[in-house]
């Protein structure tokens, strides 16, 4: 398990070079062509090669068991058999500063993104209806020509007409796609992702002057209180938070370090906290005025220590008189002794840390929701300390140069659409009509190794590489309290008849009528890599952890307000929170069979969706569970089983993200239900993101279970209550 | 007196092997037709692998299992019945014994059929057997499955051959009645038997040692059967009172399945003159006294886990008692003690069809025993978490019809070629004699009551 | 000394992630049921994070608790076996013999934990996906028995390459996929006659547990137990 | 004349023919009775009643339990195997194995003792009368060296029949 220096980096990347070249050249044998074998591997013997896991924006440091192996492949349209090196299975980078040599769920998974029986081994061009998922065989020659003549006609009809979807995963090949975008003419990179935390950017470059998601320093907190963040899970680095949180419980001698989690549905991470606290949904900031009132009030630290935070806060410099813990208890649920109690501890224990994300941002008050947090932070002076929160340092911030789905979508229809991964059919509500939109344009070209509902509307499919078969880079955002930019030459050759997605752009910049101006400076992404990879390369600005607090305040004090939702309380009396599954994330893994058969922690749920009641409102719709219920909002209904859970309150509704796909694999396809598809179009008002939390549902009984519900566990309780008595 | 006013006795008794009626042919279709569909129910699952039936994690065992136990039990009626009235000498015994035995035969052999069928790689079950593999390595003497092994062959042997012993001066006497190729069959089946003074002292004096020696092994067979599961660290399976329990339940059914036989061949090879209702009275006597005894085992056990309260065996005590398990237990319940104790204890209600109605409730009944001891335990095990649910798919059920097909199968065709009842031990002593004669109609024979 | 192998399982730093299932699922070349079989409940999970709820909302806890083979000293699923296709190896781990086990599936009845699957198929890797299989494993056929096995083929690995580079086996020179996929390092394993290994180590805590202890199975892993916060006196 | 034999369908009456031939002087051993039944009433069915089947029974069972004892030990040794943290001769476990092997030796043993002394199985000899499955006691002699005709007929109500 070697790690990645760059000398290794150099040598892999001159074998890489060599075998490349030998690639493909092959002789026939009764109807099998049989491609020469890769030369460097000995047969049983496993070479570890590094790698970047894509599967979420963490961009965690991975290596690959390569062994050697006999493939059926795909090379110059015909299939064929060759012995060569294969990814066996991916472990955690051990020099790697987030992964650390381990490795979260999903990144366990991510081999079968390469070995994906549904995955597209070569370029294709639509032969029936948009959406019908119909298309025929071309070679590249043919698609290449086909999407530079496209490319031509909008260019010289007007550069604004092109857009590129992707989904926000910093780095150098999202910044080569906004160079050709730039010499196009043509506008910045579109990105979309539904858990994306803008917000919280946004509430950082104004309480921190840092556009950015914070990094934690786990390892050294002695007490942590999370709202709503999903931290163990799936928010933000999960796996960065994982290893740290590790180092936090086994921090030697000492006390032990406190984890408060405040959140209206037990999430994987709640389950792991010392203290769970319910709390409405909408209303975590309050609480977080609440502990800043008793905190500044008992004289624990004053108001000004929070500075620029703590100004944007209304209120704040006369201690928050609103949020007395009594009112909080109102406006929370959250009991006021708890909350006096909470806000010492908090203040007392230190270094402490409070850290905000996911569910409590996606409502019309997120921005406030933030602020507070951050104000909360800054006020105990967890910034940029050991045991608090820090900045990452950047070399650039992608986010700035990228533009939002939403904008996009309410300018014109472009006239070329570049998909890159982005599924917003399945992953935007159905009220953004983005089906609709699609049909309005002329030409969508896919890079996706995928059909999923975006790219069954797509014209031409141009497959990627997977990942482990392509040159592969990250530039974390956060995780890690040092700059942190991974590149990693393939771990294995191509399969199939793909071509990485960096490449075909500049290759198709090379072709068009116009040529680029000025010319790429590279031919390839590789070499872009090569020259990325030095040390001059260095972040800039030249970034301690530290925020850079310079600017001035431009913005008012923003007065927390109790969040707007979708639908009367009386009509739709349940509060629905959708989140993304440990499994599946957004829905864009569930294509992966070993994590369609992953017990849901907190469920045990395989292959299915599912909707968590309590056990009151189970009572109440009269359903045990695997019973059908339709959930339905302002903008939709679906069908799914119940879950009864005791995680969930009375008044709420959780849903999995993450099934419910119409096409995306023979895995997925068909299962379940999507609860975003029925989410009211809401948009958190700063950043016009989907305040994806903030829409009111009710439920009806409509069937028995019809076993539709997997559950791996028997029962929910180590003593059920019949094992307990003899009455 | 003149004793060969004895043959319209042997007529009786050889004449179902000369005559053939349709209904016998017609009947050994559809029992032969069942016992293929079993077949190839078993072939569909060798092919496809055990994943056909229903047993899962973490219900490993389900029908086949019961089954198993089932019919082992069952195979306790005749050898254990007929050697212990042999033993102390029951005169009414002499009718019964035999077409006891053949239960006992035939339904170790179908018994036996279902350690194979569960296997999950059936074509290698002889691995269990005692010999060396290719690497010098010998079954495990340790595990219960090997002692199953030993106990039934042992079984099997000694009960097979307590029922052909027998039967050796029969195969004489029908050699010396019939002519032609049955003469030349008998003849060879009776090993040149002449009925001299020596052969028949030797045949009484092995038949004793027989009786002796079955005893002990038809108890430890159902004993070993009951290891299965007491060895195991299963809740509500690790009990010491198993090897008894399970004894006793296996002769209860097992006299249960030999009065519904009796009951069979009286009607159809209108045996009334042998059978008579003095033999289903007392053999339904036995019957309540095992119905009794299994009531007071399940008693015990039930009780001892209650008041021990042990949260894992409670889990499997309360699904039985009132979880998704009740239906079927308390329909065993009835089935097995309510019933017979309330219509054995009246002389009145034990007539012929009574018994036999409560002797069809209590295969029931004893088969419902058998599953609710096995698949309960086994899907609320210790951690509540690794609890699962059973239900039986298509081959276990067709697979198990057809067990009971053949054993009625294999009853009749027995029944075509041996005299059912022995006739030499028929000669031996008087029966008692029917007060009415065999021409009467059925319900009135019913009615009709032994001397005291 | 003969080694020991056993393992530590910290319950208080463990999230529930579920990374071990997964990393397990992929060393070991462990099938995929698909949903059908699923729901017969022939999922297979040689390792299991089992999930127990305390309380009720709002006061409501979660326990996590990965459990897999526990390779007992006196492990009930051994004796019970008619063909030795499980028995106690040298090293202490329970092994499984594949072909020499003929499925009477007494061993998972047998054994108290329930982490013992049965093939009740074929197991099936859809093209390419067999691409994935880990050369060192063998694939299990229809009709036997598999469990945890602690990783024996990167024992054995770990073991040669000692050998091979003439050195003491160093404590941390082997890990099971599960230990070292994990995120939070809850799993630990190790050589138990190794006193100074980290799992030697921790078997010993005042924390530390066995799971199902008074089944007198005599598990080779321990479960640290969950602490709970206490306020510290600041003085 | 290779035998003669009277056929009775009267115990009794076959009683005093056994009698009669005793009295003419044939040794005991010498003459036969042969029925469809065991008379265990009548003396001439108690001739030839000693045997040592029980003895071979009880040696049959102790060959049974020595060979038990024998394969248990032996392939227990031969191969030790650690099951369950059970000693590598695990004695209770044999002890079901060799119960089992002791009752069947008993078993195998009387079967096959009752073929050897009652001469089973052969074919059927000269001297027999199917007569006898009809419930005739059949009393005589194998190669009589004179004329034992009266000591027959003298029993009473019977047919006398000769071979040969």
């Amino acid at each position: 398990m070697t790690p990645m220096d760059r000398r290794r980096f150099l040598k892999v990347t001159a074998i890489t070079g060599t075998t490349a070249a030998l690639a493909g050249c092959g002789n026939p044998e009764n109807q099998i062509v049989r491609f020469i074998p890769e030369e460097e591997l000995v047969p049983g013997i496993a070479v570890w090669k590094p790698s970047v896991c894509p599967l979420c924006a963490a961009g965690c440091g991975v290596i690959a068991r390569v062994m050697d192996g006999e493939a059926e492949v795909f090379r110059k349209g015909k299939p064929g058999l060759t012995r060569m090196g294969l990814a066996r299975k991916l472990e955690g980078d051990p020099a790697h500063p987030l992964s650390k040599g381990r490795l979260c769920v999903r990144g366990q998974a991510a081999v079968q993104v390469t070995y994906h029986p549904d995955r597209l081994v070569a370029p294709q061009r639509r032969s029936g209806d948009r959406g019908t998922g119909q298309f025929t065989e071309i070679s590249w020659e043919e698609a290449l020509s086909l999407l530079t003549e496209r490319l031509d006609a909008s260019v010289a009809a007007g550069p604004a007409q092109i857009a590129f979807l992707s989904r926000p995963r910093p780095g150098r090949r999202h910044e080569l796609v906004a160079e050709v975008l730039r010499r196009l003419g043509a506008p910045a990179p579109v990105t979309f992702e539904i858990f994306d935390d803008a917000v919280l950017r946004r509430a950082n470059e104004l309480s921190f002057g840092r556009h950015q998601l914070p990094t934690l320093d786990l390892a050294h907190t002695r007490y942590l209180v999370s709202f709503g963040a999903d931290l163990l899970g799936t928010w933000n680095s999960p796996l960065a938070h994982s290893v740290a949180y590790g180092a936090m419980r086994h921090a030697p001698g000492g006390v032990r370090p406190k984890f408060v989690q405040v959140e209206p549905r037990m999430s994987q991470t709640g389950a792991s906290a010392d203290q769970w606290l319910a709390v409405r949904p909408g209303t975590e900031g309050a609480l977080a005025l609440g502990l800043a009132h008793v905190i500044m009030k008992a004289g624990l630290r004053a108001a000004p220590a929070a500075g620029r935070a703590g100004a944007l806060v209304d209120g704040w410099a006369s201690g928050l008189p609103d949020f007395t813990p009594e009112a909080v208890e109102r406006e929370t649920g959250v009991p006021a002794a708890r909350v006096d109690r909470l806000a010492r501890e908090f203040a007392t224990y230190g270094p402490a840390v409070a850290v905000i994300g996911g569910a409590p941002l996606a409502h019309t008050n997120g921005l406030a929701q933030a602020l507070a947090v951050n104000a909360l932070n800054a006020l105990v002076g967890s910034i940029g300390v050991e045991g608090g929160t820090a900045f990452m340092p950047q070399s650039a911030s992608p986010q700035a140069q990228a533009r939002t789905l939403r904008e996009t979508m309410a300018a014109a229809p472009p006239q070329v659409l570049l998909l890159d991964d982005a599924n917003p059919v399945f992953a935007a509500p159905a009220a953004w009509k983005v089906t609709e939109w699609l049909r309005q344009v002329p030409f969508i070209a896919s890079f996706g190794s995928f059909i999923d509902e975006t790219s069954a509307h797509a014209d031409l499919l141009l497959p990627d590489h997977s990942f482990l078969e392509s040159w592969v880079d990250s530039a974390p955002e956060s995780g890690a309290t040092s700059f942190v930019a991974t590149v990693a030459p393939p771990a294995m050759r191509p399969l199939y008849d793909t071509r990485s997605m960096p490449d075909v752009l500049l290759e198709v910049g090379r072709r068009l009528k116009q040529p680029l101006t000025p010319a790429m400076p590279w031919q390839t992404f590789e070499e872009m890599l090569q020259t990325a990879a030095t040390p001059e390369s260095a972040p800039t600005p030249a970034a301690t952890g530290r925020p850079a607090a310079t600017q001035p305040l431009t913005q008012p004090p923003t007065a927390w307000r109790a969040p707007v939702l979708d639908g009367s309380a009386d009509e739709y009396p349940f509060h629905f929170l959708p989140f993304a599954s440990q499994a599946f994330l957004d829905g864009s893994l569930a294509h992966l069979p070993w994590l369609q058969e992953l017990p849901d922690p907190l469920t045990t749920a395989m292959w299915s969706s599912w909707v968590e009641i309590n056990v009151r409102t189970a009572e109440q719709l009269g359903v045990a569970d695997g019973d059908i219920v339709e959930v339905t909002s302002t903008a939709g209904s679906l069908r799914a089983p119940v879950v009864i859970s005791p995680g969930i309150g009375p008044d709420a509704v959780a849903m999995p993200v993450g099934q419910g796909h119409e096409t995306f694999t023979r895995y997925a396809s068909g299962r379940g239900a999507n609860p975003l598809a029925i989410l009211a179009p809401i948009a958190e008002p700063s950043t016009g993101q989907l305040a994806w939390s903030a829409t009111r549902v009710k439920l009806a009984k409509v069937a028995e279970a019809d076993g539709s519900l997997i559950l791996f566990a028997g029962a929910t309780r180590e003593r059920p209550d019949h094992t307990k008595g003899r009455g | 007196m003149n004793r060969t006013r004895n043959n319209p006795l042997a007529d009786d008794l050889v004449r179902p092997l000369l005559h053939t009626s349709v209904w016998f042919y017609g009947g050994v279709l559809v029992l032969a037709s069942i016992v293929a569909c079993g077949a190839a129910a078993w072939a569909y699952q060798l092919w496809y692998g055990m994943g056909v039936a229903g047993v899962n994690w973490p219900v490993f065992w389900g029908f086949y299992e019961t089954n198993f136990v089932f019919w082992i039990g069952i195979s306790h009626a005749g050898t254990l019945i007929s050697a212990i009235l042999r033993l102390v000498n029951a005169r009414w015994r002499r009718p019964v014994t035999r077409c006891a035995e053949v239960i006992t035969a035939f339904a170790l052999m179908i018994g036996a059929i279902f350690p194979i069928v569960h296997l999950g790689k059936p074509w290698l079950f002889f691995w269990v057997a005692p010999y060396p593999s290719s690497r010098e390595l010998w079954p495990n003497f340790r595990s219960p499955l090997v002692w199953d092994f030993f106990a039934i062959n042992t079984y099997l042997i000694g009960s097979l051959l307590f029922l052909i012993l027998p039967m050796i001066p029969d195969f004489a006497l029908i050699r010396d009645r019939t002519t032609g190729r049955r003469q030349r069959i008998y003849g060879a089946l009776a090993l040149g038997w002449q009925g001299t003074t020596t052969q028949w002292h030797r045949l009484e004096a092995a038949m004793q040692i027989m009786a002796v020696a079955i005893i002990p092994v038809a108890v430890s067979v159902h004993t070993i059967v009951s290891f299965d599961f007491s060895m195991a660290h299963v809740p509500m399976w690790h009990s010491t009172i198993f090897g008894p329990y399970f004894v006793a339940g296996a002769i209860f059914s097992g006299i249960a399945a030999l009065i519904i036989a009796m009951a069979a061949l009286r009607r159809m090879l209108k045996l009334h003159a042998y059978l008579h209702p003095l033999h289903f009275d007392n053999l339904a006597k036995l019957l309540l006294l095992m119905s009794l005894l299994w009531g007071y085992f399940v008693f015990s056990e039930r009780l001892t886990v209650w008041y021990g309260n042990v949260p894992t065996e409670m889990a499997v005590f309360w699904s039985t008692q009132r979880g998704a398990f009740a239906p079927f237990y308390w329909t065993m319940v009835v089935c097995n003690f309510v019933i017979p104790v309330s219509i054995l204890s009246f002389r009145r209600l034990r007539t012929i069809p009574g018994v036999v109605l409560v002797s069809c409730g209590v295969v029931v009944g004893m088969w419902l025993e058998r599953f609710l001891i096995i698949v309960p335990g086994l899907s609320t095990k210790q951690l509540p978490y690794s609890w699962g649910h059973y239900a039986p798919r298509p081959a276990e059920v067709v697979i198990m019809v057809a067990t009971f097909a053949a054993m009625a199968l294999l009853y009749m065709l027995f029944s075509k070629f041996v005299p059912i009842i022995s006739i030499w031990e028929m000669k031996v002593g008087n029966q008692p004699h029917p007060a009415v004669s065999a021409d009467e109609d059925e319900e009135r024979q019913g009615l009709w009551r032994a001397r005291p | 000394m003969a080694h020991r192998w056993g393992m530590v399982v910290d319950l208080d730093s463990c999230t529930g992630c579920e990374a071990c299932v997964t990393a397990c699922h992929a060393e070991n070349n462990i099938p995929t049921v698909g949903p059908t079989e699923a729901a017969r409940g022939r999922a297979m999970h040689w390792l299991r994070v089992e999930r127990y709820w305390e309380g009720d909302f709002p006061d409501v806890k979660v326990k996590f608790k990965p459990v897999m083979c526990q390779h007992c000293d006196n492990a009930p699923c051994e004796a019970v076996c008619p063909t030795y296709a499980s028995h106690q190896t040298d090293e202490g781990l329970n092994a499984q013999v594949y072909n020499r086990c003929i499925g009477t599936r007494y061993c998972a009845n047998a054994c108290s934990y329930n982490v013992r699957f049965f093939n009740f198929f074929n197991p099936q890797w859809e093209k390419p996906l067999q691409l994935q299989l880990n050369p060192d494993v063998s694939v299990r056929e229809v009709g036997v028995m598999e469990k945890c096995t602690f990783c024996v083929q990167r024992i054995k690995a770990g073991k040669t390459a000692a050998k091979a580079e003439d050195r003491e086996l160093k404590d941390g020179d082997i890990q099971p996929a599960c230990a070292q996929s994990c995120p939070t390092g809850s799993i630990i394993f190790g050589d138990l006659n190794d006193h100074e290994s980290r799992a030697a180590r921790f078997t010993h805590s005042p924390r530390g547990t066995k799971l199902l202890e008074d089944e007198g199975t005599a598990p080779k892993v321990t479960y640290l137990q969950r602490q709970s916060w206490n306020e510290p006196d600041t003085q | 004349m290779t035998a003669i034999y009277g056929l009775y369908d009267n115990p009794e009456t076959a009683q005093r023919a056994v009698d009669g031939l005793r009295a003419a002087g044939v040794a005991d051993a010498d003459i036969q009775v042969m029925s469809s039944e065991p008379f265990e009433e009548y003396e001439f069915s108690h001739k030839d009643s000693a045997t040592w089947i029980h003895w071979m029974a009880g040696l049959g069972g102790v060959v049974g339990l020595g060979s038990a004892y024998l394969l248990t030990t032996l392939t227990q040794q031969s191969w030790p195997i650690k099951t369950s943290g059970m000693p590598i001769v695990a004695p209770w476990p044999n002890l079901i194995v060799m119960f089992e092997m002791t009752m069947l030796g008993a078993i195998l043993a009387t079967v096959l003792t009752l073929f050897v002394s009652a001469r089973l199985p052969k074919r059927l000899p000269v001297l027999y009368d199917p007569e006898v499955s009809n419930g005739y006691i059949l009393v005589g002699v194998q190669g009589p060296d004179r004329n034992l005709t009266a000591a027959l007929e003298n029993a009473g109500e019977g047919r006398v029949k000769t071979i040969g």
